[in-house]
């Protein structure tokens, strides 16, 4: 009976379960509560990833109101792909939580933390499944506003710093977007993504439409912390509690380049935004040197926090770049990274937050001799780290493979050497910690308080490991719907709009 | 003459949002930065208003009499930017109240001297 | 017509002089009593506007203006006797 | 016709008595009588320009709109102006007066 | 003459705003702060935007100032002086600028109706939603059932602004009215204020449920009748006012706004139609509009009532308690 109305529920769903969540007075029963729902959306986004690589694009009126008058909420393969990131990812950092925020949250905040949660799950998926460019622009605001209160819950004073860091970019950056979409409305009167794009495809040129797409694509680099507006994220995940990171690494920055795709592919047409306005060359000069640079700043971080926070920037430049290369090959890079760096990145934080979990520290002392007293979270620190540095038999080896090959076709020679290279410096950076994990002495021998990480958080932290291993060997679900997506968002927007 | 009458009401917004946005970046004061975003922002909302103005034509309530209304959409898109402004507001200032506990400033050149950042 | 025309120009000149004794006052007392005369002048300029515009039935926007204007102005108070104890506010500002 | 130029005379000098309360912020020599300037011919104007505009109403829910504004205005203006003026006594600004005493004390 | 006030409008705007930038007594910039989004909302009046005037001046204009307030009066009123020349800020600003002065030379001329803005969906929000919807607002039409998601989205906003300002400051313990604060030294005004607050919230409920006629609607209700209960907080003192309106009520109270809001979208499901479809509610789809309507707009007011007083609540909280140590 509610299959019809899949298309909103991953949003509905947290929405309602974020105040009944507040209402629960007891943490357990919030911890709970928020993983039933964040494990019921997941679901409902693998429902809707297979409906859609079946039958194409979902549309749902919300209201009854048909599309350009009412909001829309339109699910196609892109959008359920990343969903199902998002949901699942949440899911497993939940079941995380629980014993990470014990030891790093106030008690009587863990409601307010899973609420939280809850809120910004339900704008994250909101930003995924609208149809609407304004909408888009009151979800970004939802899930921003929960990661501010989600950053500055840790203990440690910095994260107060970085969080508000964090507010003042959000904000400008979700203003430069209101900019943006404001010039949009201004030429086409019409707010509707599809509306949009067969609007704008009737102008050729337009200095109005050009500025306002490039105050969205500055907008939307501030959020997905494209070099050089990236300044606010290695301190926001650094300081932020261990479960927010691993969340926010997979999620929000990625939900972000989604909506980079959208505006690029769908609204403005490729053709537009790289021919017209030569965006490309910026974007792809951007993204290489997000990656050499970020990943050199990896390499000398002695917190391994954040260390991973500049790695994240640097395998964000990896996505842009995928999208830059304007061949359906590339995009498809691109959002094959997007799925598998969730499912590395988010191993990663975990396997951290569980190392801060028994030592009370992220810096690279405390991981002398890790290897012996905690095997399995460095066993899954190793593997995920050998996903990020793409040897083969893991996802991210797949992802980088696929970039190389959309590279190669360009003839971009050197293009398909930079990527590599780049992968020498995540060896570096990976290596320094594994070095010390496993060939240095422990500092004080006697300390017996180190042992393995609690169960709740060894689950989803080898789940994600297993899934990094699993999608490296068995590519077809993870290629096939990046594959279709891809396809998808290139064909050119005006058609798409033509086709409703 | 007319190009002037068309557009100076977009020209002097684009004056007060780039006044909002300065005060952004170049304050020290977190407080003065948070002023200077809700500047940003009310500027905008002056901006999408401009788009909805009809000349001649009134407010979107509909009354015997007249004909020519302004456009409601900008209006109902404001309403919730305001909402939102506000809200981000609120927690920016929350933040900066604990920030001065935590520090015992709120200049943020005096952070650095405190607490290597990163 | 032009009555209401000429009230709403003076309404408007009054609150142009009450805001430049707010951007520019030698007391912070003389700032507040600047924008307390700005705040209660807009909801005078918005009750004859509604009647210039043909529209008069807009006047709980007047409304509004004059609640703001009285709780802003009883903040302000309020932040006078708090911080009353630490500094000086009716010093001169330095800045200008 | 009777009412509207009644209601012509009242909003004319509504209109200038807010332009004195005006001038009187500028030329007025301390605060306290600048507060007195501003207060007084602030609460009449009021009466007067919203007087003036329930005359040119038909009586119904605007005038009493216009009333309901008319009666908040008068309470709460001068309880703010006054308000204002105690705490710049209690923050302790003196009057030109006393200042003139402790001047001529100083001197003398 | 609707351009000449919004001239002279715009004009003391951009003096505010160059004022604000060279202050360095932030009181003083709070204070031009308040005028500007006083000024702004007017202007939002002169281009018809009653609906949005009417928010920016509860909300932008109020609350905004009294939380800044707040902050000030914990965080202290001076700025530092800057050493530091802003030369990187001031030429960001200007390439910024300069690119919105390039865009705007291709924009449709301001305030005419031949505008696409004014062309494409807005005609039909203007000529069909009194007989669709059956409201003479048709700025609450939109809001409420056109582009109900959006309200949606924004409650939950509000919300997470509670949550957010919950977690960083907390919310005060109901205590006895022992410690006595408040504005006691001034008795007139604690007389006016009980003249006039309850005054205010008559009012606020009119503005709740006259938003479907005139401007006005939940979020401006919730706000007015928040700040009815700020008033009286501020007069009076915290202690007393949280016996009033309870703390732990309030969090109760966002959360069911936030639940009515979205169980009304619920019921549509139920009722064989779309998330937030008001026209199965009833068997006349205009009574169904209606019925939703005036349901969503119920639950916005509680939870913007709920969530701006507890944000309140939490920086008075820290205000009284840096006074007692």
């Amino acid at each position: 009976m509610f299959a019809q109305h899949f298309p909103v529920l991953p949003i509905v769903l947290p929405l309602i379960g974020a105040p009944v969540c507040m209402l629960l007075a007891r943490s357990q029963l919030a911890w709970l509560f928020a993983t039933l729902i964040s494990g019921f959306s997941f679901f409902i986004s693998i429902v809707l990833l297979l409906t859609t690589l079946d039958q194409g694009v979902l549309s749902y009126a919300l209201g009854g109101w048909e599309p350009p008058w009412g909001i829309e909420m339109r699910v196609d393969v892109a959008n359920a792909l990343v969903l199902s990131v998002v949901t699942g990812l949440s899911t497993l950092v939940l079941v995380y939580a629980k014993q990470s925020i014990d030891k790093e949250i106030d008690r009587n905040q863990h409601t307010l933390f899973y609420t939280a949660h809850l809120l910004c799950l339900a704008g994250l998926s909101g930003i995924l499944s609208t149809g609407d460019a304004f909408n888009l622009f009151v979800f970004l605001e939802i899930s921003s506003l929960a990661t501010y209160t989600l950053v500055s819950l840790a203990s440690d004073r910095r994260a107060l710093t970085a969080a508000f860091r964090y507010l003042v970019m959000g904000t400008i950056g979700a203003t430069f977007i209101l900019i943006g979409v404001g010039m949009m409305y201004m030429k086409t009167g019409t707010l509707n993504m599809l509306d949009l794009a067969a609007r704008i495809a009737e102008y050729d040129s337009n200095r109005t439409l050009n500025t306002g797409l490039a105050f969205i694509l500055i907008g939307v680099s501030i959020k997905l912390a494209l070099f050089p507006l990236h300044m606010w994220l290695p301190p926001a995940y650094t300081h932020a509690p261990s479960a927010v990171s691993a969340f926010l690494a997979g999620t929000a920055t990625k939900v972000a380049v989604y909506v980079m795709v959208r505006f690029i592919f769908t609204i403005y047409g490729a053709e537009y935004v790289f021919h017209e306005m030569g965006m490309d060359v910026i974007l792809l000069v951007l993204a290489i040197v997000a990656i050499f640079n970020c990943s050199f700043v990896a390499t000398v971080q002695s917190n391994v926090k954040t260390m991973l926070a500049y790695s994240s920037v640097a395998q964000i430049g990896y996505m842009i770049l995928g999208i830059s290369l304007v061949t359906s090959a590339g995009l498809m890079a691109g959002l094959l990274h997007i799925f598998n760096h969730a499912l590395m990145k988010g191993a990663l934080f975990m396997a951290v937050g569980a190392v801060l979990f028994r030592t009370g520290s992220a810096d690279i002392k405390a991981y002398y001799g890790l290897g012996k007293r905690m095997p399995l979270t460095m066993a899954a620190f190793t593997i995920a780290g050998l996903s990020i540095i793409g040897v083969p038999l893991t996802a991210g080896f797949v992802s980088k493979w696929y970039l190389v090959t959309a590279a190669l076709e360009q003839q971009h020679w050197l293009i398909a050497f930079l990527i590599l290279t780049g992968s020498l410096l995540a060896i570096v950076y990976i290596g320094r910690v594994l070095e010390v994990a496993y060939f240095k002495e422990p500092a004080d021998p006697t300390d017996t308080t180190i042992k393995e990480a609690p169960v709740l958080m060894l689950i989803p932290m080898w789940i994600l490991v297993l899934a990094n291993i699993y999608f490296g060997i068995d590519t077809s679900l993870s290629v096939s719907a990046a594959d279709a997506a891809s396809k998808w968002l290139f064909q050119p927007a005006a058609d798409l709009g033509a086709v409703r | 003459m007319s190009f002037i009458v068309d557009y100076y009401n977009y020209w002097i917004v684009v004056f007060l949002m780039m006044a909002g946005f300065y005060i952004v970046i170049s304050a020290n004061n977190l407080v003065k930065k948070v002023v200077g975003l809700n500047i940003f922002q009310t500027s905008v909302f002056i901006m999408y208003i401009s788009i909805g103005k009809v000349s001649g034509g009134s407010a979107p309530i509909l009354a015997d009499g007249i004909t020519s209304y302004s456009n409601p959409l900008p209006h109902v898109l404001i309403l919730t930017a305001i909402v939102v402004g506000v809200a981000t507001t609120a927690v920016g200032l929350a933040l900066i109240v604990r920030i001065k506990r935590a520090y015992g400033t709120v200049e943020e050149n005096e952070f650095k001297d405190k607490d290597a950042l990163i | 017509m032009l009555v209401l025309t000429a009230t709403s120009v003076a309404i408007l000149s009054v609150m142009a002089l009450a805001l430049a004794r707010a951007l520019k006052a030698d007391t912070v007392y003389d700032r507040i009593l600047g924008v307390n005369m700005v705040g209660t002048k807009t909801a005078l300029f918005i009750a004859v506007m509604g009647f210039l515009g043909g529209r008069p039935d807009f006047l709980d926007i007047a409304i509004v203006y004059a609640l703001i204007n009285f709780i802003g102005m009883i903040a302000v108070l309020r932040f006078f006797e708090y911080t009353a104890t630490d500094g000086e506010p009716g010093d001169k500002e330095q800045s200008s | 016709m009777i009412l509207e130029t009644l209601s012509t005379i009242l909003l004319i000098s509504g209109a200038f008595f807010s332009l004195t309360g005006a001038i009187g912020l500028f030329k007025f020599p301390d605060f306290f009588t600048r507060v007195h300037a501003a207060s007084v011919t602030d609460s009449i104007a009021t009466i007067l320009i919203i007087s003036g505009l329930i005359l040119r109403t038909d009586f119904d829910l605007v005038a009493i709109k216009l009333l309901f504004i008319l009666v908040f205005l008068l309470l709460t203006s001068p309880t703010a102006s006054h308000a204002l003026a105690k705490s710049a006594r209690h923050g302790g600004l003196l009057t030109l007066a006393e200042i003139r005493d402790t001047q001529n004390k100083d001197n003398g | 003459m609707a351009e000449l006030i919004d001239l002279v409008l715009l004009g003391m705007l951009a003096i505010t705003a160059l004022r604000i930038i060279f202050l360095k007594d932030l009181f003083a910039v709070v204070m031009l702060f308040g005028i500007y989004s006083f000024l702004s909302a007017l202007i939002f009046v002169n281009l018809d935007a009653v609906d949005v005037a009417f928010t920016e001046a509860a909300v932008g204009a109020g609350i905004a100032t009294v939380l800044m307030l707040g902050t000030l009066a914990l965080t202290g009123r001076k700025e530092k002086a800057n050493s530091h020349t802003a030369l990187l800020p001031l030429l960001v600003v200007i390439v910024t600028g300069a690119a919105l002065i390039y865009g705007t030379l291709d924009m449709p001329p301001f305030g005419d109706p031949e505008n696409p803005a004014n062309q494409h969906v807005a005609p039909r929000y203007i000529e069909e939603s009194p007989q669709e919807v059956g409201l003479p607002n048709m700025v609450t039409s939109v809001l409420a059932s056109y582009r109900a998601f959006d309200t949606l989205g924004e409650t939950a906003v509000v919300f997470a602004a509670a949550i957010g300002v919950l977690s960083l400051l907390g919310l005060p313990k109901q205590s006895q009215a022992t410690i006595e604060s408040g504005l006691k030294s001034h008795l007139v005004l604690r007389v006016v204020a009980k003249l006039i607050i309850p005054l205010i919230l008559v009012f606020a409920l009119y503005v709740q449920f006259h938003g479907d006629y005139g401007p006005g609607g939940g979020f401006q209700a919730g706000v007015i009748a928040a700040a009815a209960i700020i008033l009286y907080a501020l007069v009076f003192g915290l202690p007393l006012a949280t016996q009033v309106i309870q703390p732990k009520l309030l969090k109760i109270l966002a959360s069911m706004g936030v639940l009515i809001y979205a169980a009304t979208g619920v019921a549509g499901l139920f009722f064989g139609g779309n998330f937030l479809d008001y026209n199965v509610l009833a068997s006349d789809p205009v009574a169904g509009q209606h019925i939703g309507i005036i349901v969503i707009e119920f639950g916005i007011g509680v939870t913007v009532f709920a969530a701006i007083l507890s944000i309140f609540y939490g920086f008075a909280s820290q205000a009284e308690r840096a006074n007692i140590q």
